[in-house]
């Protein structure tokens, strides 16, 4: 079998291109911070983003200005209040939107996923909000004569995600909340992840239930532990949830995010810097507030 | 018992009225925030059998600490199961998840949900963080369940964008047809009870020492005295709020 | 919570009836070949028995004459041979079938499962098989205009399956091979779980990861250990290939198998009979013979 | 290495010629029997890439004993993934799955496969499994290979029933307007190897010291010698069939 690991560097740069439409993982859990930094630090524009709920990692990439539009069912800092690069973004209108809901990207990515073009669902056909979604069609059921909306597949270039391991050659270990990750990196052509730690693939046929991604669906695998900083990872470490309302001060003031990229993003050459930057007690109060959410590394 | 409600937050007095109309349900689909404290606490008191779900996939746990995401660290912990989110929107679609609650930026008379634009939607004033899950439940869960902090600017006559359906005569109508459920029928404040009739919201009751000026007050609906007396609080609802820290 | 444990007399008493539609579990591994049995016992009738791939369980519930229809994608003995009790109702019309195939009738479940009355798929439109089901029918992608079969939603009234462990109030732990068992129990109106151990809900909490269907869906849960043989449990015991190889010689005949079923069915008042009849020289070699797929209980 | 075929079962020259085929893919969706053996056999030797994707959800097995059922313990035991039918039956639809191999009852001239009925489907002299995944299978698979034993009584000129659609001009036109791929490519016998034309199967090459005579033995298609030389072998396909045991 092939070895998939990779540098950041070489794994974003191999696959990502310009104008590419990507699924960031994540949802709450498992967010992939550091890999997705790498686009910001190596300025790919033009990108689309997607997920159903989106935190402040869609902020930073929106403030970095690499991204032409995003497709989302919610953008925000949660609990804590707005996304405020994208609300400014919408505002100058530097920023495309499509706008669905949470389930309705996930069924987006299910129908890709499923290698059709469409699902129905009994959602977005009252409100508001099938209006945000001008091309959005309707369809009846054959044979109860039923009305559904079509929810048109949603088949992303590439995702990024980050798990707790994998072995050298992709099979992607995950556990805890998934959200729409796993449907999402499925729905895509190519699969990038970083993971907390590599580990034999002997390892992995101990527990093969707890893959999620098989082999040959990866096209490379990064080790970054506290790559999912300041979300969390079950078994490794803890939420920050004072770097997201830290968070909301900083990016409502674009002179003091661009010091907040500067410092988090650009400046940070590997992720033992990363680490660095996070700092020893921070580290080690995450490690120690599991909330026991245990290792079963 | 006699219970004094002002002695506790607008947001505690919120949970505790809408605890009791959580009585007789078995699944729960939450939001973090108030309706999360809400569940918690009926699961603490008057309806143990409560089994919460949450649209990032965990389900049944029991969150006592405060959460920021429905993904956070406490709702993983103490899960019962933790699955993926589309099997959690499948079983709500699928009519599988009897009751949902639901808070918003703003409501109106017929129960219409705004999170999306304060403004016009293409020009907003405010542009808020969009439908997540929220217009989802709306459409399809058999019985909803809102929950708002009774701040006058919060309650308007139309909503500026409906992200999540609402009921009443018209809307009941096209979800029929449509076969989606009634939409919302309880909307809970700090203060007061109201419930979904064709006209739109009308003024059930009210906590114990409220008056009716209290309980309407900024809101910019015609209501009429309350239909019923004030609302009961089983006492196992004030003793369970010690337990959750938020 | 309420304790939803139960005998399987009372499971099968309080929840099935004549002329329902049975999901019945098991992909190879953990077929609820004890559980069905009691639908031999109790003489429930009329019933539509569906699954993707069913094996010699099929084929006795069929030879109990207490089947009117079986919805399947495939019905035999995996390997060694056909269901003559399946071949000779058939010839006989004293039963009906509808014929799908196993993507179509997983897809079908699936769509019950999603709240939809259909899914479009790409599958059943060329070669005899569309034909097989008189009523199928086509529908046109509204956003590519290709063309896919739409297969409708089968939502059974009752699963039965068989998993490793429970607790008593319905949270059903299972791993291994799962096939389409998890789809088709959560398509359903109802489920009745049998497992080999009913654990602790601290034991379930430990590892959520590993709950499938969660309590408020349970009708019912009983402890009956080896009720999945001659099919078999990951982390319990093996199959009992040998089983389903002289099942194919017994099954040709029908005295043979009546006194078959008289044996290892009607005859049976509980499990631990059911154990007895097994055998402690093959259990030992059952036991033994779990090819590494270890217990994680 | 000279290769002295006949030392070996008919099955095993199937899988041995099957092997060669499965160069250069990265996943084979397999059923049990002789298509799990030859990609086994190609994993082990000529194609150490090879993901084997079984329909009961296990992926990356490597089954070295009889297996009775997709859902067996040996296909469980060493996979580095086990998810479900969906998932599988998935990746295979929207064309994840590189390459899958069919065997059945009767095949004809155009790779159209029976394992339904023999006779007519009412009124069958033999009703067997039907389908399971074989038309889905040969439907979706971007690349299929046929594996059948050499048993003139399956080889006809029309299948009783069409399973599993197979190709050829007019099949692959429908395949075409439909978004399908073309469907059965190759077919493996035990003693030659066939390819699908417009016009149907053709004789492409034998295995050494076999005759045409007896490569076409019973086939009731007419058929002209092979178009290319005898079939090669890689040494190390020979070297691992004694790591299988079947």
């Amino acid at each position: 079998m092939i070895d998939k690991t990779s540098t950041v560097q070489h794994a974003i740069k191999n696959n990502v291109n310009a104008g590419d439409t990507i699924f960031i993982g994540g949802f709450g859990h498992l967010i992939p911070f550091y890999l997705s930094h790498e686009l910001i630090r190596q300025k790919i524009v033009d990108l689309t983003i997607c997920r159903s709920g989106a935190d402040i990692l869609f902020d930073q990439l929106i403030a970095s200005e690499i991204v032409k539009k995003i497709i989302f069912g919610y953008v925000g800092n949660p609990t804590v209040g707005l996304s405020h690069s994208f609300s400014r973004a919408y505002k100058k209108k530097s920023i495309e939107i499509e706008e669905w809901t949470n389930q309705s990207i996930i069924m987006r990515l299910h129908a890709a996923r499923m290698g059709v073009s469409f699902v129905p669902s009994k959602i977005l056909q009252i409100g508001d909000k099938p209006s945000n979604i001008a091309y959005l069609k309707q369809i009846t059921c054959p044979y109860t004569g039923h009305k559904f909306s079509a929810i048109p597949a949603l088949k992303p270039d590439i995702a990024l995600i980050h798990a707790q391991c994998a072995d050298k050659y992709g099979n992607v270990q995950m556990w805890g909340i998934d959200g729409d990750t796993i449907e999402g990196a499925l729905a895509s052509d190519k699969i990038i992840v970083s993971v907390e730690k590599i580990i034999s693939n002997s390892k992995i046929k101990e527990s093969p239930e707890k893959t999620v991604i098989p082999s040959h669906r990866v096209s490379n695998i990064i080790e970054l532990p506290w790559g999912a900083y300041p979300s969390y990872v079950s078994g490794y470490y803890s939420r920050d949830d004072d770097h997201y309302i830290e968070y909301d001060a900083t990016s409502r003031d674009e002179d003091k995010l661009s010091s907040y990229l500067k410092n988090w993003v650009h400046d940070v050459r590997n992720i033992k810097e990363y680490k660095k930057i996070i700092g020893n007690t921070k580290i080690k109060e995450l490690e120690e507030g599991l909330c026991g959410v245990k290792n079963e590394d | 018992m006699k219970i004094d409600y002002r002695e506790y937050s607008p947001n505690k007095r919120i949970a505790i009225i809408a605890a009791s109309e959580l009585v007789g349900h078995k699944s729960c689909f939450v939001g973090i925030g108030i309706p999360s404290d809400a569940a918690c606490l009926a699961k603490l008191s008057v309806e143990p059998e409560l089994n919460l779900i949450y649209e990032s996939g965990a389900i049944g746990a029991l969150p006592l600490s405060k959460s920021y995401s429905t993904g956070s660290p406490s709702i993983a912990h103490g899960a019962d199961m933790i699955t993926d989110s589309l099997t959690v929107f499948s079983d709500l679609q699928a009519g599988r998840i009897d009751v949902g609650l639901l808070s918003a930026a703003q409501i109106d008379k017929f129960g219409n949900l705004n999170s999306t634009v304060i403004g016009g939607y293409d020009d907003p004033k405010i542009r808020m963080v969009g439908s997540g899950g929220a217009h989802d439940i709306a459409c399809l869960i058999p019985n909803l369940i809102i929950l708002m902090p009774h701040d006058p600017r919060r309650f308007v006559d139309t909503v500026d964008f409906a992200t999540s359906p609402g009921s009443g005569r018209d809307i009941k109508k096209i979800r029929e047809q449509l076969n989606l459920p009634e939409g919302p029928s309880v909307l809970i404040t700090d203060k007061a009870k109201f419930i979904m009739s064709d006209d739109g919201w009308l003024l059930h009751s009210m906590l114990d020492n409220f008056t009716f000026a209290e309980a309407t007050e900024g809101l910019p609906w015609s209501l009429k005295p309350p239909i019923s007396g004030p609302i009961e609080t089983d006492p196992s609802i004030i003793s369970a709020l010690a337990q959750i820290n938020y």
